[in-house]
């Protein structure tokens, strides 16, 4: 039963997958990181019970939290891009 | 014993929604046709299937230390799903991304 | 069953891996091997290591990807020169590759248990650590105890790349004004991370104490502890701008936790030595040397955690404080 | 079947070649620098496909396992984690290189920077 | 004294290791100078120590956190490693007495902590390596000297040290990773770290595939961080615009303590064991160690920069250094690691008299230092000195080690006489590199008239102390001869 689930969600990051590598948009990729993301957080949270060590859930957390701060750390990249640009374009280049 | 059968079928339902929910948000941030609606499609069901999955695993796990983590795991993908979502969309609308651009340009070739 | 999700996490890491060789987007490259850092940790997951998995998630995928970021920021976001040498690389890689594939045919079996690697020295570890150390968390008690030498190399490897990075970003020569730059704001404009994130970080502070002290029971230790707490932080300094960020733990105290974590740990061997053992012989650190192994492996992994913490941090806002292109 | 478990090894080479064919083709540093981190990113591969043990746990005791659990091997997986700590100070030192470079020339391709040095 | 006796491997490694911390917070130019150079005298004056011990009874061992080999970490000190101890931490001495005005004028007084903690990081690393007596050990040792070695040198006033420097990380990480490759196959099929229990191990598997891989990753990556010939790019550059003090410490030792590795490696784990490998390891070493004696001297005969012509010579060294190991007989390895002392001296002593030079002109190129003789007698006089070592003159110490190359070469077999014509050769060559700096600096006109002082004192005078140890163990080569031969019988010891 727990494979069922495992399959679907292995399947989903694939999915996932393409859709950061073909992008098109910065954007896209990281909806698909954070996606991809996800999915492993869901993933290790089901093989935990899978190889009966639920004990090993920290791990899903600890996942669940560095995708967090990455996915926050690229719009930052962003928007500090973007301010820089409007600053360029602004006083000229 | 009835009990322990309603649990599981019970869970074995709320495994496998959650599955499909997950699957069905992978194919739609695959196959839908801009940034806006691919990103409705992963978001809504990141939500969604973490809720499901990870119910029907509390319920097979029964109350254990192992369900609290999970209960913690899930009311934190809860929370920052959609803050990163919400984030990532409004990041994307101020760099000018628009809906109707069936393949959205790369921001650096926008100056 | 197993195998086959190995297989197909496998077959995912070959093909980001080419993927991130093969797209000319900086960027996208960066994001695309934080993918690959994420998918090697479920790797090491399935194949039952659970505090390498940990580590490569917060190292890997958390902290190089947000350097490299940082990097990039100030350098460019597209390689715009074609590769050059294809033929010799080819020719270096594929013998390569070929030597790799002929030393396969000789192999033990994948995870045979009669595999000379699993007989000569793993099962002493295992016997031992439960009678001479008497923790849960064998690789805890392998990295601290039996080969504790190693990981107090391994702090000063990362101490040695702190303090590099201090020196070559601290060069005047050349390089624009040190002052942090206006801009770096932070995600101040975005109200709704800004709110959700201030109010996860007390509670990836806390996870990061457990991870640090609850290593010797599960999966975690210094490293990884000190990989989140430095999480933690870089996402502080992300959401408030780097200016309450170093207010919050200025640059002279983090100088100071680089320093101190590493003499922890030496001073701990220091101290087993001066109290008659070899060095970093925990067991005379009490009467049982039961109980002076555990003292030493919690003294010492709050050493790495905090040269770890301090260094991350430091490289971080070294690359952060730098004026951009 | 063999083959299957062989998969691992196969997949540790070729990450090699991958990564090693990055460092050595290309130009850009930091695509140099992703390659390198691709390249130790296979040695680990290696290293923790080696200590695994079919039937195996990871080696982390706990009163719920039986008592004749086989256990992973942990000594492959502590010197992985030296390792890890050892690739990403490489790559941390090798950004500020990089920074440092671009600071100095302008540019972060190698090439470009032969010509300017040429100059 | 006697309570630090048995300690003293492990004190060997964590004497400078520690104080790196504690020099980071001293935060004062001066003050870290002094530290520094305080904590590498004590670090030579442990390696002393050990020399002492290890005269009297060949082999200390030490249990790291006491737990027994091969599942602790085991130190192990014999007459090689303390060859080599004797060569690092002399170097380092050396070149920090006579650091402190150089290293002004490169870096700003506000990094110099951070410069100095560095230093002492790659000391500590590479005794590390020196003491060490486990394969994982050593790649953790490897790679702090190797990145305390990029700080360093990255420390160079011109911008041309970054892209060096950026090469050398990346070669030097490559090498690194194949040695840990290498090590990890021979992990797997003999489920051990610990050399000496490897060299035990290793024999029921000898002739099974993985094992040969592992041979040859390991001697590609070793040879990659040795600069072996095909193999030197990262040298030269790296070498030349590092900061002059730098490069006196690194061309002296950082090759030499990889071909220590290598050679330890050979012939403790494979040698023994390994049908034919003696004879596939000569085959391969020995044509690479030819060319890089020709090109290398070719390339430096040619070469207008002074750095780069003596980084180019130190490949041609190596080139020596190799040759000799590739004979696999006790004459050769002998000679091999006995030169690998005596062009330490000499180098060190070429580019201290180089830093000198460095104090009044600030591109070391050959135009820029016509006639300087007249202004800087003392630097001229020790550079031709220490130039005199290099090439072989008699009576000095690169006399001896070259001399013992080509009796071991002669006794080597029929192509021996041919070997024999190839060290000749090449030293007539060194005596035209280093005749060309002498020609230009005593013979020719000055470019202009600008008043260049001599260089300060203190620099001179470890400049001095260089040139003089250069004949003092060429008269007295006892010391160095004993230990390189007895390293020689242990290395040779493990042949079957």
């Amino acid at each position: 039963m727990y494979y069922a689930v495992t399959f679907a969600v292995v399947i989903t990051m694939g999915l996932a997958l393409i859709r950061a590598i073909i992008g098109p948009s910065v954007y896209d990729r990281v909806l698909a990181m954070n996606m991809l993301g996800t999915k492993t957080v869901l993933l290790l949270s089901v093989i935990a019970f899978v190889f009966g060590r639920p004990d090993f859930l920290d791990l899903a957390l600890a996942y669940a939290l560095i995708n967090f701060i990455g996915v926050l750390a690229v719009l930052e990249f962003f928007q500090d891009r973007a301010a820089r640009r409007a600053a360029n374009d602004e006083t000229g280049p | 014993m009835s009990l322990e059968i309603l649990l599981d079928s019970a869970s074995w339902l709320l495994m496998t929604a959650g599955g499909a929910f997950v699957f069905i948000g992978g194919l739609g941030a695959l196959r839908m046709p801009d940034l806006y609606t691919r990103m409705h499609a992963a978001s809504v069901t990141d939500s969604i299937g973490p809720v499901l999955i990870i119910f029907g695993i509390i319920l097979q796990a029964g109350f254990t230390l192992a369900s609290i983590k999970l209960i913690a795991i899930l009311l934190f993908l809860l929370v920052t799903g959609p803050t990163a979502s919400n984030a990532l969309a409004s990041a994307a609308l101020l760099a000018g991304t628009r809906t109707d651009q069936a393949t959205p340009l790369e921001p650096e070739r926008k100056q | 069953m197993t195998i086959i999700l190995s297989i197909f996490l496998l077959t995912m890491l070959v093909i980001t891996a080419v993927a991130i060789v093969r797209i000319r987007n900086l960027f996208a490259a960066v994001m695309l091997s934080g993918i690959f850092s994420l998918l090697l940790a479920a790797n090491f997951f399935l194949l039952d290591a659970a505090d390498v998995a940990l580590t490569e998630a917060a190292v890997g995928a958390g902290i190089s990807t947000v350097l490299f970021l940082g990097a990039l920021a100030m350098t460019a976001e597209t390689e715009h020169s074609s590769s050059t040498n294809r033929g010799i690389a080819l020719i270096v890689t594929t013998t390569t590759l070929l030597a790799l594939i002929y030393a396969t045919f000789d192999k033990p079996a994948f995870g045979d248990p009669a595999a000379p690697i699993h007989q000569h020295v793993a099962p002493w570890y295992l016997e031992t650590t439960r009678e001479a150390i008497d923790i849960p968390n064998v690789v805890t008690a392998v990295l601290g105890s039996f080969r504790g030498y190693d990981t107090l190399g391994e702090v000063f490897v990362v101490f040695t790349a702190g303090i590099g990075v201090l020196f070559m970003l601290g060069a005047r020569s050349g390089g624009p004004k040190r002052a942090i730059p206006e801009q770096t704001e932070g995600l101040r404009h975005y109200q709704v991370p800004r709110i959700v994130g201030r109010m996860l970080i007390p509670f990836i502070l806390l996870f990061a104490l457990y991870v640090q002290f609850h290593g010797e029971y599960s999966p975690g230790g210094g490293f990884q502890a000190g990989a989140i707490f430095a999480a933690a932080m870089i996402l502080y300094a992300l959401l408030e701008g780097e200016k309450r960020a170093l207010h919050a733990l200025p640059q002279k105290l983090l100088v100071f936790l680089i320093a101190g974590g590493a003499l922890l740990y030496g001073g701990v061997g220091v101290v087993t030595m001066l109290l008659g053992g070899n060095f970093l012989d925990y067991s005379v650190l009490a009467d049982d040397p039961v109980k002076g192994q555990q003292m030493g492996l919690l003294v010492i992994e709050a050493g790495v955690g905090i040269t770890v913490t301090g260094v991350l941090l430091s490289i971080y806002h070294a690359f952060a404080a730098r004026d951009k292109f | 079947m063999a083959l299957l478990e062989l998969y691992h090894y196969w997949v540790f080479a070729v990450l090699l070649m991958i990564g090693f064919y990055a460092v050595i083709a290309k130009l850009n540093l930091i695509k140099k620098l992703i390659g390198l981190s691709l390249f130790q990113a296979a040695v680990f591969l290696l290293y923790i496909s080696m200590g695994k043990v079919s039937g195996g746990t990871a080696p982390v005791f706990s009163e719920m396992l039986p008592d004749d659990q086989l256990f992973s091997n942990p000594l492959p997986q502590v010197l992985i984690l030296t390792a890890i700590v050892v690739g990403i100070s490489t790559v941390a030192l090798g950004l500020g290189m990089i920074v440092r470079i671009k600071e100095e020339y302008g540019t972060i391709e190698e090439n470009e920077i032969q010509e300017i040095d040429r100059r | 004294m006697s309570a630090l006796q048995p300690h003293l491997p492990a004190l060997q490694v964590i004497v400078p290791m520690l104080s790196a911390p504690l020099v980071l917070l001293l935060r004062d130019r001066g003050l870290s100078w002094a530290a520094t150079t305080l904590v590498s005298l004590c670090s030579f004056a442990l390696a002393v120590a050990l020399c002492l011990e290890v005269l009297a009874d060949h082999r200390i061992l030490y249990e790291m956190g006491s737990w027994p080999a091969p599942w602790g970490i085991e130190l192990g000190v014999d007459a090689f490693s303390v060859l080599l101890l004797l060569v690092v931490n002399g170097a380092s001495s050396l070149a920090l007495l006579g650091a402190m005005g150089s290293i002004d004028r490169d870096i700003e007084g506000e990094r110099q902590p951070l410069f100095y903690a560095a230093w002492l990081l790659a000391l500590a690393g590479l005794n590390g390596i020196l003491v060490t007596a486990d394969a994982f050990n050593i790649f953790v040792f490897m790679e702090i000297s190797a990145l305390a070695s990029y700080v360093i040198v990255s420390a160079g006033p011109n911008r041309r040290v970054l892209p060096a420097v950026f090469k050398y990380l990346i070669m030097g990480t490559i090498g690194a990773t194949f040695y840990l490759i290498g090590v990890g196959l021979i992990y797997l099929m003999t489920g051990t770290l610990n050399l000496a229990d490897m060299e035990l191990r290793i024999h029921e598997v000898a002739d099974q595939k993985p094992i040969l891989v592992a041979a040859g990753f390991i001697t590609i990556g070793l040879a990659l961080k040795a600069a072996v010939f095909p193999l030197h790019g990262w040298l030269p550059n790296a070498y030349t615009y590092a900061p002059n003090m730098v490069t006196v410490f690194l061309a002296a030792c950082a090759t030499k303590v990889s071909l220590y590795i290598l050679l330890r490696f050979d012939f403790f784990v494979f040698q023994p064991n390994l049908a034919g490998h003696d004879i596939q390891f000569a085959y391969f070493l020995m044509p690479l160690s030819l060319l890089a004696i020709l090109v290398a001297s070719t390339v430096a005969m040619f070469e207008p920069n002074l750095k780069r012509l003596l980084a180019w010579s130190s490949i041609a060294q190596i080139g020596y250094i190799t040759l000799g190991a590739s004979l696999v007989s006790l004459a050769g390895i002998t000679a091999s690691l006995l030169h690998m002392f005596n062009h330490a001296l000499a180098k060190s002593a070429l580019f201290l008299a180089l830093a000198c030079l460095g104090m009044s002109v600030r591109r070391l190129r050959l135009e820029n230092i016509g006639g300087i003789a007249r202004q800087m007698p003392w630097t001229m006089a020790a550079f031709v000195l220490a130039g005199l070592s290099l090439i072989g003159v008699p009576g000095t110490a690169g006399f001896i080690s070259k001399w013992y190359l080509i009796s071991a070469a002669y006794e080597s077999g029929p192509w021996g006489i041919a070997l024999v014509g190839v060290i000749i050769i090449s030293s007539l060559m060194a005596v035209v590199y280093i005749w060309r700096v002498v020609e230009v600096a005593y013979f020719s006109k000055p470019a202009d008239t600008v008043e260049i002082a001599e260089a300060p004192l203190p620099l001179l005078l470890v400049t001095w102390i260089a040139v003089a140890l250069n004949f003092y163990f060429g008269l007295a080569a006892s010391l160095p001869l004993d230990l390189s031969r007895t390293a020689a019988l242990i290395l040779m010891g493990h042949m079957p």
